[in-house]
């Protein structure tokens, strides 16, 4: 063996090696489609593989008759005073012969992906008795979600928004709708995505194996802030589940103030001055276990200041938050924006964008246009003021919500309090 | 094509005048049955008749009358068959097309949120009959 | 008018390949891709009617069928003069193809006049573009339909007035030709006038001589409408005479006969706009 | 209207004096300078045109991708705002689309066909101005809005109603860059349609004598498949534009959900039209690569009959899959069944084409020069583009796929390794033809390797990418997705396809300016267009109008010498007597009604309505104008050296 052939060798295989390294690591992540959580996603990714298998081998025979032709045909220099090669026109055998395997390839891909297609589409007779329904809205550019089965006495039905929480090993039916524009509902590791077109009743059907916290996005391109329009799907274990439908019934909470209460040391929180834009919102130690960071927020802060939680409270309804949110049980009967009931229980701020730490809900209402450009928060929807307004003649934008520093701690901390 | 139509490539001129003759007169004729076949289009929808069979008239009606008009007034079935061929051509995509919507939209699946209402006040009144 | 009248072949040209003329092929592909161009529209129609919205008008209760009905008859009427006026120009005549071609304008124009009763009368009835599905749809493609109606009026207008350009190109043709076109503008518009006047009158008063005449008479826009009709119909008139020798003969069938392919085609898909637009909706 | 000049000019007497014209019906005659550019009808001047655009445009386009690409390199980038990165992309596809492949393989259909067909123009010359201009008027309707206060363009190259309707647009600026896409796509779509129209009736009724259907060149097939697939499908996206434009400007609801819209109605009359539309992308470029690989195989190509009809398959099926752009949008099952089997199968007859090409290699005597190995790398990219096309015809998989890296992956794949190589093939195939220039070797094939390496390095990443859950159209990304390393080399990659990009022009305006002069024929090539007498092809293209004999016309010729001579003797003298070589006039109503088009237009997009009438008004008096100048036409005639004198307007 030459040094030139040993060498070309060695270099494939380090080549081979470091890509497959390499792209390991590329399969995998918080959206990966290879990673599935459940059936339906599962369904799909075995499509996928037949897909892939029949193609791939396609092409490496295809491709290698290719390059072996191009290679072995090759005019060499000699060649030019060599004859001209047989003028041949063709071989229909070789051609019917071809389409023929082509055919039989498609064939052993449409096999599967009819069953998918049946598959995926609703939840198989055999399980809908077990199944849960819930709604999902998309907004420009937030989810609301609602859980019709949910009645709260005399408000209607549940409504969250941004994180939808679904009984894992279940199957959840979510209904798709749009309050606007068509967006897409896409958990790449429980399901494949459906658009929710404008008049319109799309659906989809999932099933999360087990309890676990799962990333989603809008998939489908929606006006300026389609890239940060992005939502989690989390599955509970059924008790755990049915605990946390009956703590999202009840009024959002208030806290207690007692005078005697010691002046905790508040860890506080120091705001960022001037964040970058799309400065991000996610934290190493969030993304290590974020369902246990899931379950954190589900308690009460341990440094709760419950006199600047009332602060907030009052700032909350006197800076006109009100007009777009609901806190149930406290103020607010505002419909345009997500609802806020329970918010201090939720991990992330602004549609999936930030997690919910203080001081990135600071950097939130403080700054929404900073974090989210053109969000309906900041220019106001469907008549509502945002933190700007139109001015009479509706040709220029002047300021309408402003916060300091300290109406924004104590915002931060009322809505952090509504567990 | 050509050589089965005697309306064409007459020698004489004698012959050419009997044929245009002739072709003023389909003309007349072809515009007068068409007009005909208008009335009795009006005339079938108002008739008792099954709803289907209606359509299906209806259908066969106008594709005849389209039909004579191309193949006389635009003298397709004078001219070379490549014209035909051609316009045929738009004409099956077309309506394969057409078709082919039609029955995306008027699958369960497409029924449009509005359309709904309407759909369960007839479910209902059917109920109540 | 040329020696060799007798030789020109209309359904062969021996300069191309396949013997069908470039025009004709030309026009035949655009007609190909015309049915792509309604099948469009009107599977928009149809699609919005197959689920109609819950605050919908019924068109039943707005159609007039008797309207529509005769318009569709004066639109095949002119696919008929149309045909005649492509016999009469392979044949050279000159004096015959005018006389086609003014009829298929007038059928035409007969039939554009009926549309503009019929939206205006829809949009008294509360039908606009804006007020429902049904008139977005409905406007647009029979709107669409009539501008080609309206393109095809224009076309045959100018063939016509080409028909007069003379042999001898040194003579004045173009004013002539100018003074011609806008005495057809003038006498279209005046008479489109006149009608919509009288039949509000005729609505109104009831469709008497006395009330036309009065209508024509008391208001001042129709009364110059009027006075412009006369003005421009003799002025057409006295154009239309046949001045010496013209450039336009056998040859120029081919012009003739593109242009009465668009005209039929027009006038099929009408045939099927008023069998899927009204006639369906009587069921 | 040959044939009406034929009798008008060479029978009758009374062929138009100049004098006795009146001054607006003079026509031009510069054959050189500004105005012989503004008022050309022929071909090859037209096809130049189109192509210089189109090749200013695929710059434009892609700066706009480098400017994406920079943007992505890292998470939370700043480089653009979220806005400006939505028009980004809405333009970069639409320039790359409309504006860059589009017209340059109509600059192919220009320049070659009529050459390959042995004709000595199209069948309508100032039709075909026409079609160019309009082409412009709409390019710049589409690109003014980056000079204005609203913006270019921002709703995605498929503008998805209801983003597209009025409420939705622009929060606060008066929005008409929608009206700016929608008049400018309806005026691309007006150029497409006329300069299709007469392609089929030049390539259907223009051949030279003995050039039978079966014998015309693949390139002409393929440029008869893509006229027939823009006659047809341009029409479904002038409705659904039409449609749109009636809904922001005269207030209808066609995709006014509260009224009863469906905004669904939109993507299928879009990819009615969409599907079809990127066959016309890849059509021509198939084209070209079965004229290409013959010649550097000095084979013939491999089932010829078989390659054409399957081009004709893939045109028909490829009205029939639409739906496989919606596949996420609750189509059902039945639908979605049945689109995704249709889908399925259009990857048979382009199989088909892929195993011809490689037959024509087999057995041949393959020459790598430049051309070649662009063409070489056409098959192998657009094999891989087409396998991820298969992967998204699977629906279930597809429903993980659409709308991520994987299809940005996917139509890359087929458009640059498909398309974009084989138009890149085309340009310096031709190159010697057209400017009787050839491209360095070297250059050349360095040009080759980087684009084609950094085409890879950009755009493998992303089917990781998108199947690691990234969705397209975002302009930002968080750090902790497992997406930064893909997307960092996906931009390292973009750079490396820029240099490519950027030696390749420099290459060919060096080429343009200083390259090699070659002789005519210097690939030793099979098809008719290398007949012409000299390179660059003179204005009447044949002294004498050629008589075929087979398929690879000139390979025929060039075996025949002596008999070819002979008939050509013989011909040109019978075309003497008939009056010499009729040349078409040329005219200045195209650009004049063009102008009509852009000057309506722009007025409508802004809501003046009675300046756009204004417009209309120009259109109108340049069709009459047009009707009303006929023809027209002169007669070359040649001397004993082939040089043309012509004879203009007296009796010819
Ligand atoms: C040049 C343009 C071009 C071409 C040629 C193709 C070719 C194909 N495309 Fe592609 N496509 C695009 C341009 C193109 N596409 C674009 C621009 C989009 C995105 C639009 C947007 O959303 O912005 C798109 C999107 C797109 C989608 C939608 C994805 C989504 O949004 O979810 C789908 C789905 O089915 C698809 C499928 C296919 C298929 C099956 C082919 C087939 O024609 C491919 C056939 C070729 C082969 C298969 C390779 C060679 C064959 C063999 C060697 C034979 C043997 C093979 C087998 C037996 C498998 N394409
Ligand atoms: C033929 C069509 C075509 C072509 C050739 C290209 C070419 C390229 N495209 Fe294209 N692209 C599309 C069609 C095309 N694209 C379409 C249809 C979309 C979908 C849009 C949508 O979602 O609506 C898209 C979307 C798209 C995206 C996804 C955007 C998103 O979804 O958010 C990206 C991202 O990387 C991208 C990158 C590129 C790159 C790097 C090139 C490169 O190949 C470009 C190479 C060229 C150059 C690099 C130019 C070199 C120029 C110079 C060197 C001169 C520079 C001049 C100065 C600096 C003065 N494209
Ligand atoms: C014009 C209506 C409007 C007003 C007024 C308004 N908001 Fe909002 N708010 C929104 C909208 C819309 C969103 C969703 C934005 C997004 O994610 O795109 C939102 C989101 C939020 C969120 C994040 C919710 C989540 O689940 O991600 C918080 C917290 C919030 N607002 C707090 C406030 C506070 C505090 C005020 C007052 C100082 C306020 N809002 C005033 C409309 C409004
Ligand atoms: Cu919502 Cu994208
Ligand atoms: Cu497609």
């Amino acid at each position: 063996m030459s040094f030139a052939t040993t060498s070309r060798r060695l270099a494939t295989a380090i080549a081979v090696a470091s890509i497959s390294l390499f792209t390991s690591g590329w399969l995998s992540g918080p959206q990966s489609t290879f990673e599935t959580k459940g059936p339906v996603a599962r369904s799909q990714l075995d499509v996928f593989y037949v897909t892939l298998w029949v193609t791939m081998i396609v092409f490496i025979i295809v491709a290698g008759v290719l390059a072996y032709a191009t290679l072995k045909y090759k005019a060499r220099q000699d060649d030019v005073d060599k004859p001209i090669p047989p003028q041949g026109h063709g071989n229909p055998f070789v051609e019917l012969g071809l389409i023929a395997l082509s055919i039989g390839a498609l064939v052993i891909i449409a096999v599967p992906t009819l069953r998918a297609i049946w598959y995926t589409y609703d939840i198989p007779e055999s399980e809908r008795a077990n199944a849960y329904e819930v709604n999902a809205q998309g907004l420009q550019w937030w989810f609301r979600f609602e859980y019709p089965s949910e009645q709260i006495d005399g408000t209607g039905i549940l409504v969250n928004a941004n994180e939808l929480v679904i009984p894992a090993g279940r199957p959840v039916r979510v209904n798709l709708r749009t309050a606007d524009v068509i967006h897409a509902f896409w958990v790449p590791k429980l399901a494949g995505k459906v658009d929710m077109m404008p008049n319109r009743g799309n659906h989809l059907w999932l099933k999360a194996d087990e309890p676990g916290y799962f990333w989603g996005q809008c998939a489908e391109f929606c006006g300026e802030d389609h890239a940060v329009m992005r939502f989690r799907v989390i599955a509970l274990a059924q008790d755990d589940f049915t605990r946390w439908i009956a703590n999202q019934k009840a009024p959002a909470r208030t806290v207690s103030v007692t005078p005697e209460q010691p002046k905790l040391q508040a860890a506080g929180y120091v705001p960022l001055v001037n964040p970058k834009r799309n400065a991000p919102g996610y934290t190493a130690g969030f993304d290590a276990d974020p369902f246990g960071g899931w379950k954190r927020m589900q308690e009460v802060d341990a440094g709760e200041e419950a006199k600047l939680a009332l602060d907030g409270r009052a700032l909350f309804k006197e800076k006109t938050c009100i007009t777009c949110h609901t806190v149930r049980g406290h103020d607010g009967m505002g419909v345009n924006a997500p609802d806020l009931t329970h918010f201090g229980s939720r991990t992330t701020v602004a549609a999936g964008l930030l997690e919910n730490s203080k001081q990135n809900l600071h950097r939130w209402i403080t700054n929404p246009n900073n974090v989210k450009p053109g969000n309906k928060m900041y220019v106001g929807v469907n008549g509502m003021s945002g933190y700007i307004k139109p001015d009479e003649k509706g040709d220029m934008t002047i300021e309408h919500i402003k916060l300091n520093d300290s109406e924004a701690r104590a915002i931060v901390e009322y809505l952090h309090s509504l567990k | 094509m050509s050589s089965a139509v005697p309306l064409t490539h007459t020698a004489s001129s004698i012959d050419q005048a009997h044929a245009d003759e002739g072709k003023f007169h389909l003309f007349v004729q072809i515009a007068m049955l068409l007009g005909v076949i208008t009335g009795v289009e009006i005339i079938i929808v108002y008739l008792p008749l099954a709803k289907w069979l209606v359509v299906t008239a209806l259908s066969v009606l106008s594709l005849v009358k389209f039909l004579y008009v191309i193949f006389y007034f635009m003298h397709l079935k004078f001219d070379k068959l490549f014209c035909t061929i051609l316009f045929f051509i738009g004409l099956v995509l077309a309506g394969g097309t057409a078709t082919a919507l039609l029955a995306i939209f008027s699958s369960k699946d497409s029924i449009p949120e509005t359309a709904k209402v309407i759909y369960a006040e007839r479910a209902a009144a059917s109920v109540t009959k | 008018m040329s020696a060799h009248a007798g030789t020109i072949d209309h359904h062969h040209d021996h300069t191309t390949t396949t013997g069908i003329p470039n025009k004709k092929l030309f026009m035949w592909a655009f007609l190909a891709s015309d049915c792509m161009f309604f099948a469009a529209l009107i599977s928009t129609h149809v699609i919005y009617r197959l689920h109609p919205t819950p605050d919908g008008p019924d068109p039943k209760k707005i159609f007039s069928i008797e309207l529509t009905s005769f318009s569709t008859f004066i639109l095949l009427m002119s696919s008929l003069l149309m045909a005649l006026a492509v016999s009469a120009s392979q044949k050279g005549k000159v004096e015959a193809t005018r006389k086609m071609i003014l009829g298929t304008i007038a059928f035409g124009l007969i039939f554009l006049g009926c549309q503009v009763y019929e939206f205006s009368h829809f949009v008294h009835l509360g039908l606009t573009l804006s007020s429902s599905m049904f008139g977005s749809t409905f406007y647009t493609l029979t709107g669409t339909h009539g501008v080609h109606v309206a393109i095809g009026v224009v076309w045959l207008v100018l063939t016509y007035i080409r028909t007069f350009k003379p042999a001898n190109e040194a003579k004045a043709w173009i004013i002539r030709s100018i003074v011609q076109f806008v005495a057809f503008a003038v006498a279209v518009v005046s008479i489109m006038v006149m009608m919509l006047a009288v039949t509000h009158a005729g609505a109104e008063h009831g469709y008497s001589l006395s009330s036309v005449l009065h209508a024509l008479q008391t208001n001042f826009i129709t009364s110059v409408s009027t006075a412009a009709f006369a003005v421009s119909t003799a002025l057409l008139f006295v154009l239309g005479r046949s001045t010496g020798e013209v450039d336009f003969g056998e040859v120029n069938a081919i012009d003739v006969e593109g242009m009465g392919l668009y005209w039929h085609f027009v006038d099929i898909v009408w045939i099927i706009i008023f069998t899927v637009v009204y006639l369906l909706e009587y069921l | 209207m040959e044939a009406a000049l034929k009798t008008s000019y060479t029978e009758k007497d009374h062929a138009p004096k100049p004098s006795s014209r009146p001054w607006f019906f003079t026509r031009p005659t510069a054959k050189t300078g500004l105005i012989s550019w503004l008022t050309t009808v022929d071909h090859k001047k037209i096809g130049l045109l189109y192509g210089i655009f189109s090749l200013f445009f695929f710059l434009v386009g892609g700066f706009e991708a480098l400017l994406i690409r920079v943007q992505l390199a890292v998470p939370n980038n700043t480089f653009l705002t979220h806005q400006l990165y939505n028009e980004m992309f809405t333009m970069h596809a639409t320039t790359m689309i409309f504006l860059a492949v589009m017209p340059l393989s109509a600059a192919f259909f220009n320049y070659l066909m009529p050459l390959q067909i042995g004709a000595r123009d199209v069948a309508f010359p100032r039709l075909n101005g026409f079609a160019f201009w309009v082409f412009l008027a709409g390019a710049i309707i589409l690109n003014v809005g980056w000079f204005a206060k609203s913006g270019a363009p921002d709703a995605g190259w498929f503008g998805y109603a209801p983003l597209t309707s009025t409420a939705y647009s622009n929060q606060f600026a008066g929005d008409s860059s929608t009206d700016l896409w929608v008049m400018g796509l309806q005026i691309l779509g007006v150029s497409s349609v006329i300069g299709s129209l007469n392609f089929i009736v030049t390539i259907v009724n223009m051949r030279a004598p003995g050039l039978t259907m079966m014998r015309l060149p693949v390139f002409t097939w393929m440029t008869l498949f893509t006229a027939f697939l823009i006659i047809l499908s341009f029409p479904a996206i002038t409705i659904a534009l039409v449609e749109l434009m009636m809904d922001r400007s005269f207030g209808t609801s066609f995709f006014e959900v509260s009224k009863g819209g469906l905004p669904i109605l939109w993507q299928h009359l879009f990819w009615i039209f969409g599907h079809p539309e990127v066959y016309i992308l890849i059509l021509p470029a198939m084209g070209i690569v079965s004229e290409i690989l013959p010649t550097f195989s000095r084979k013939p190509l491999f089932g010829y009959p078989i390659v054409v009809f399957s081009g004709a398959v893939i045109g028909f099926l490829g009205f029939g899959v639409w739906s496989h752009h919606m596949f996420t949008t609750g189509l059902g099952t039945m639908a979605t069944a049945a689109f995704s089997l249709a889908t399925m199968a259009i990857a048979v007859p382009t199989g088909v084409k892929i195993f011809n090409w490689i037959g024509t290699l087999w057995g041949g005597q393959i020459h790598t020069r430049t051309p070649m190995m662009f063409a070489l790398g056409f098959i192998w990219m657009f094999m891989m583009g087409g396998f991820s096309g298969v992967m998204h015809s699977a629906a279930p998989a597809d429903a993980q796929q659409q709308d991520s890296y994987f299809v940005v992956a996917h139509f890359h794949y087929v458009l640059i390794g498909g398309s974009i190589f084989a138009l890149l093939a085309g340009v310096h195939f031709y190159f010697p033809l057209v400017f009787g220039r050839m491209v360095s070797e070297f250059w050349g094939k360095l040009s080759f390797w980087v684009i084609f390496i950094g085409f890879n390095v950009t755009f493998f990443p992303m089917h990781f990418l998108g199947l690691n859950g990234m969705p397209r159209r975002t302009a930002v990304y968080d750090g902790n997705m497992g997406w930064n390393s893909g997307n960092l080399i996906a931009s390292i990659g973009a750079f490396i396809l820029g240099v490519g990009i950027f030696i390749y022009f420099v290459v060919i305006v060096y080429t343009y300016l200083k390259g090699k002069i070659v002789s005519r024929d210097p690939w030793d090539a099979r098809t008719l267009e290398w007949a012409v007498p000299t390179v660059p092809p003179p204005e009447h293209n044949f002294h004498v109008t050629p008589t075929i004999h087979a398929r690879d016309a000139f390979w025929y010729q060039k075996t025949h010498t002596k008999e070819i001579a002979e008939e050509n003797d013989k011909h040109a003298k019978e075309e003497e007597s008939h009056g010499g070589i009729h040349m078409p006039s040329q005219s200045w109503f195209p650009i004049i009604t063009a102008c009509g088009l852009l000057i309506g237009g722009l007025f409508f997009t802004h809501h003046h309505f009675l300046a756009a009438i204004g417009g209309g008004v120009i259109v109108f008096l340049g069709v009459v104008g047009w009707a009303f100048e006929g023809p027209g036409g002169y007669h070359l005639h040649l001397d004993k050296d082939g040089n043309p004198t012509d004879s203009h307007g007296d009796k010819h």
